[in-house]
């Protein structure tokens, strides 16, 4: 496979990469809101993916501009999806971070540890 | 050439995750993180994306790091680090990440026209739109009229995680934690005289911009879902440079709760208004008698009711924390 | 020739993230993401010209508004921590 | 003619933009402590948004898209110094002390606000 081949999939390790790095997050710090940041991190990876698979070569925005005659457009199908998961992401995200929130007045502490201790 | 931007900033977006997850000051993170979010909406324009890079835009740029801020603010700053399990996970994580990029190899290159994910339905998408709705942007199109009903459920996930925060955050927190003195009234950056200033000046047009985008989502990027984030992050701008309390003067959490309510109705019942007028739910080219106007109109009030409801359900997540900040 | 701009601010870009890392100082990461958000503003504008859509620019405009609400809240986040430090002091 | 004229001169000011950028982010690196840094960043921030945006403005001539890249520059030009003051006097107020130059040969002490 020649350079330029390879480097057609370089989004696609960035994405597996950034997903991982999202994963151990979750899996290894014990802070919670250090896992919600992993999870963010996790969640723009998938994001990334998707606006991945949508770019055609030579393709511009799904817009269609009234002049130009037989545009090639990228697919605006993975886009759509995209728009609206990013606003549930973060008022997931508000969700989590309220009950983090919630967690520390009641345990005193967000460290995964010290709270199954004190259960 | 893309390639030579896309390489580029696709390691930053590495480098930037990796950073991340290194450092234990938790601050250090949030900002970290509204760098990852910049290279990410850069990385979307670089993509063709341009709506969705206005969204990452108008939601990671102002509204993310305001709440991780504010839920810094009701937690500690600094992560304990731990020490065992650190060499497992790591392992684990090690093979699965080479899993991964030995699988993305069968996958298309990136830009491949004829990859089984242009095939399929997105050609349809293009030509109907200009032959249903007759306006530029397709993006709005699929998003409010084709695939109307996501949307609907979208806007519902939004009200039940705004209802959710209002009824954890509801709570009055444990009594030894509340301050017995008077709570002194939150001046916002009280003696930041020129940000108060500039910010007097620039939040009209942040709020004008927010409902440009709003009504301008058919012909270019832009949309409910913009519009209300542009507009909440311009009321948090308020509620940050004159205090949490003005803001509530200025929008009080009533309102809030009407648009967030209000929103969500407003689209449930243009879906109920097209059964009535024989079209089924969601069906917009029966509200009139030219049906490409019908679609046009269904679209403007539905994208209208998705503004309202993002931008009440943000706010009112931020006042539910910033009310948090002045009793604990 | 937007090329040679854009790729000038991509090494900004560069050095901003790399102050980032480094900063000792709380306040060098919070100027590195100042510095990185108009930056961006420039990107954006720049990629929209070499694209040849011009139409794009409400995403610069929508950065350029929206960058100063995210330091603006940490200097905020900063004022009420130092607050609280002197109330634990003279509690 | 005179579009090619106008054609060099905003290419002219597009790399001087480009430079001026590049400056201030080697700027933001090099020097030794925080408040030269913001005086770097800050101050070829603006300058180079104005350059780059009076080049992109000349080369798009009058339309719609002109306007736009006005109101971009103004607002950078607005809320950019701005958030930097906000920064400088949220240091200062936080006791990190701006280096007089009088104590050159003190090593410089970690910053309280760390």
């Amino acid at each position: 496979m020649k350079l330029l081949e390879l480097l057609g999939y370089f989004n696609y390790w960035v994405f597996a990469i950034v997903l991982m790095v999202g994963l151990y997050a979750v899996i290894s710090k014990a802070n919670l809101i250090k896992k919600l940041i992993g999870l963010s991190i996790f969640q723009s990876a998938v994001f990334l993916m998707y606006i991945t698979m949508d770019k055609v070569e030579g393709g511009t925005a799904p817009i269609i501009q009234k002049g130009v005659e037989n545009q090639i457009f990228s697919n605006p199908l993975p886009q759509v999806l995209i728009l609206t998961a990013i606003v549930v992401g973060v008022s997931t995200l508000a969700l989590g971070l309220a009950m983090v929130v919630r967690i520390k007045e009641s345990y005193g502490t967000i460290e995964e540890n010290e709270i199954l201790d004190a259960d | 050439m893309i390639f030579v931007f896309a390489i580029f900033l696709l390691s930053l977006l590495v480098i930037t995750s990796i950073a991340i997850v290194r450092t234990t000051n938790l601050f250090v993170a949030v900002m970290l993180t509204s760098i990852f979010s910049f290279l990410m909406a850069a990385n979307f324009f670089i993509l063709d994306a341009a709506d969705v890079a206005l969204t990452e835009a108008a939601v990671g740029a102002g509204v993310t790091t305001v709440i991780f801020l504010c839920a810094l603010a009701l937690t500690g700053e600094r992560e304990k680090p731990r020490i065992n399990g650190r060499k497992t996970a790591r392992v684990a994580v090690a093979i699965l990440a080479s899993l991964m990029i030995y699988a993305t190899f069968d996958k298309p290159r990136l830009g491949d026209p004829d990859a089984p994910v242009h095939q399929h339905i997105a050609p349809w998408y293009i030509e109907k739109t200009t032959e249903h709705m007759d306006f530029p942007n397709v993006v709005t199109a699929i998003l409010s009229s084709f695939r109307g009903y996501d949307t609907l459920g979208e806007v519902f996930v939004v009200f039940a995680a705004c209802i959710g925060v209002l009824f954890i955050l509801g709570v009055p927190p444990p009594a030894q934690k509340r301050l017995n003195k008077v709570v002194e009234q939150n001046k916002g950056l009280r003696h930041h005289l020129i940000p108060q200033v500039v910010g007097r000046l620039v939040i009209p047009f942040i709020v004008l911009f927010g409902l440009y985008t709003q009504f301008h989502g058919e012909y270019g990027p832009g949309g409910g879902f913009q519009a209300g984030a542009i507009i909440a992050t311009g009321i948090i701008l308020y509620a940050l440079l004159e205090g949490e309390n003005k803001a509530l003067q200025a929008v009080p959490r009533s309102v809030l709760l009407g648009m967030v309510i209000g929103g969500a109705l407003l689209f449930g019942s243009v879906g109920v208004i097209c059964m009535f007028m024989g079209g089924n739910f969601l069906e917009y080219s029966v509200l009139s008698a030219d049906p490409i106007w019908g679609q046009q109109l269904g679209i403007l009030v539905i994208e209208a009711g998705v503004g309202m409801a993002v931008c009440g359900a943000l706010l009112s997540i931020f006042h539910a924390f910033a009310a948090r900040e002045n009793v604990s | 020739m937007y090329i040679v701009v854009s790729i000038a601010i991509l090494a900004t870009m560069v050095l901003a993230l790399t102050r980032a890392l480094m900063g000792p100082s709380v306040y060098d990461r919070v100027l590195a993401a100042n510095v990185f958000g108009t930056k961006t503003v420039m990107l954006l504008s720049v990629t929209a010209f070499l694209y040849g859509r011009p139409d794009f620019l409400d995403l610069a405009l929508a950065y350029a508004l929206v960058n100063m609400v995210g330091i603006l809240a940490v200097l905020e986040f900063f004022q009420k921590r130092s607050r609280r430090k002197a109330e634990l002091e003279d509690d | 003619m005179i579009d090619i004229l106008i054609d060099v001169f905003s290419w002219v000011l597009l790399i001087l933009g480009g430079v001026c950028v590049l400056i201030g982010g080697i700027g933001g690196l090099r020097l030794p402590n925080f408040y030269t840094r913001i005086h770097a960043a800050s101050l070829t921030d603006t300058m180079g948004a104005i350059l780059i945006f009076v080049g992109m403005m000349l080369q798009s001539g009058l339309t719609l898209a002109t306007l736009k890249l006005f109101a971009i520059m103004l607002f950078l030009l607005l809320t950019g110094p701005t958030a930097t003051y906000a920064l400088a006097n949220a240091a200062l107020l936080s006791g990190l002390k701006p280096d007089t130059g009088s104590n050159h040969d003190e090593v410089e002490k970690e910053e309280p606000a760390e």
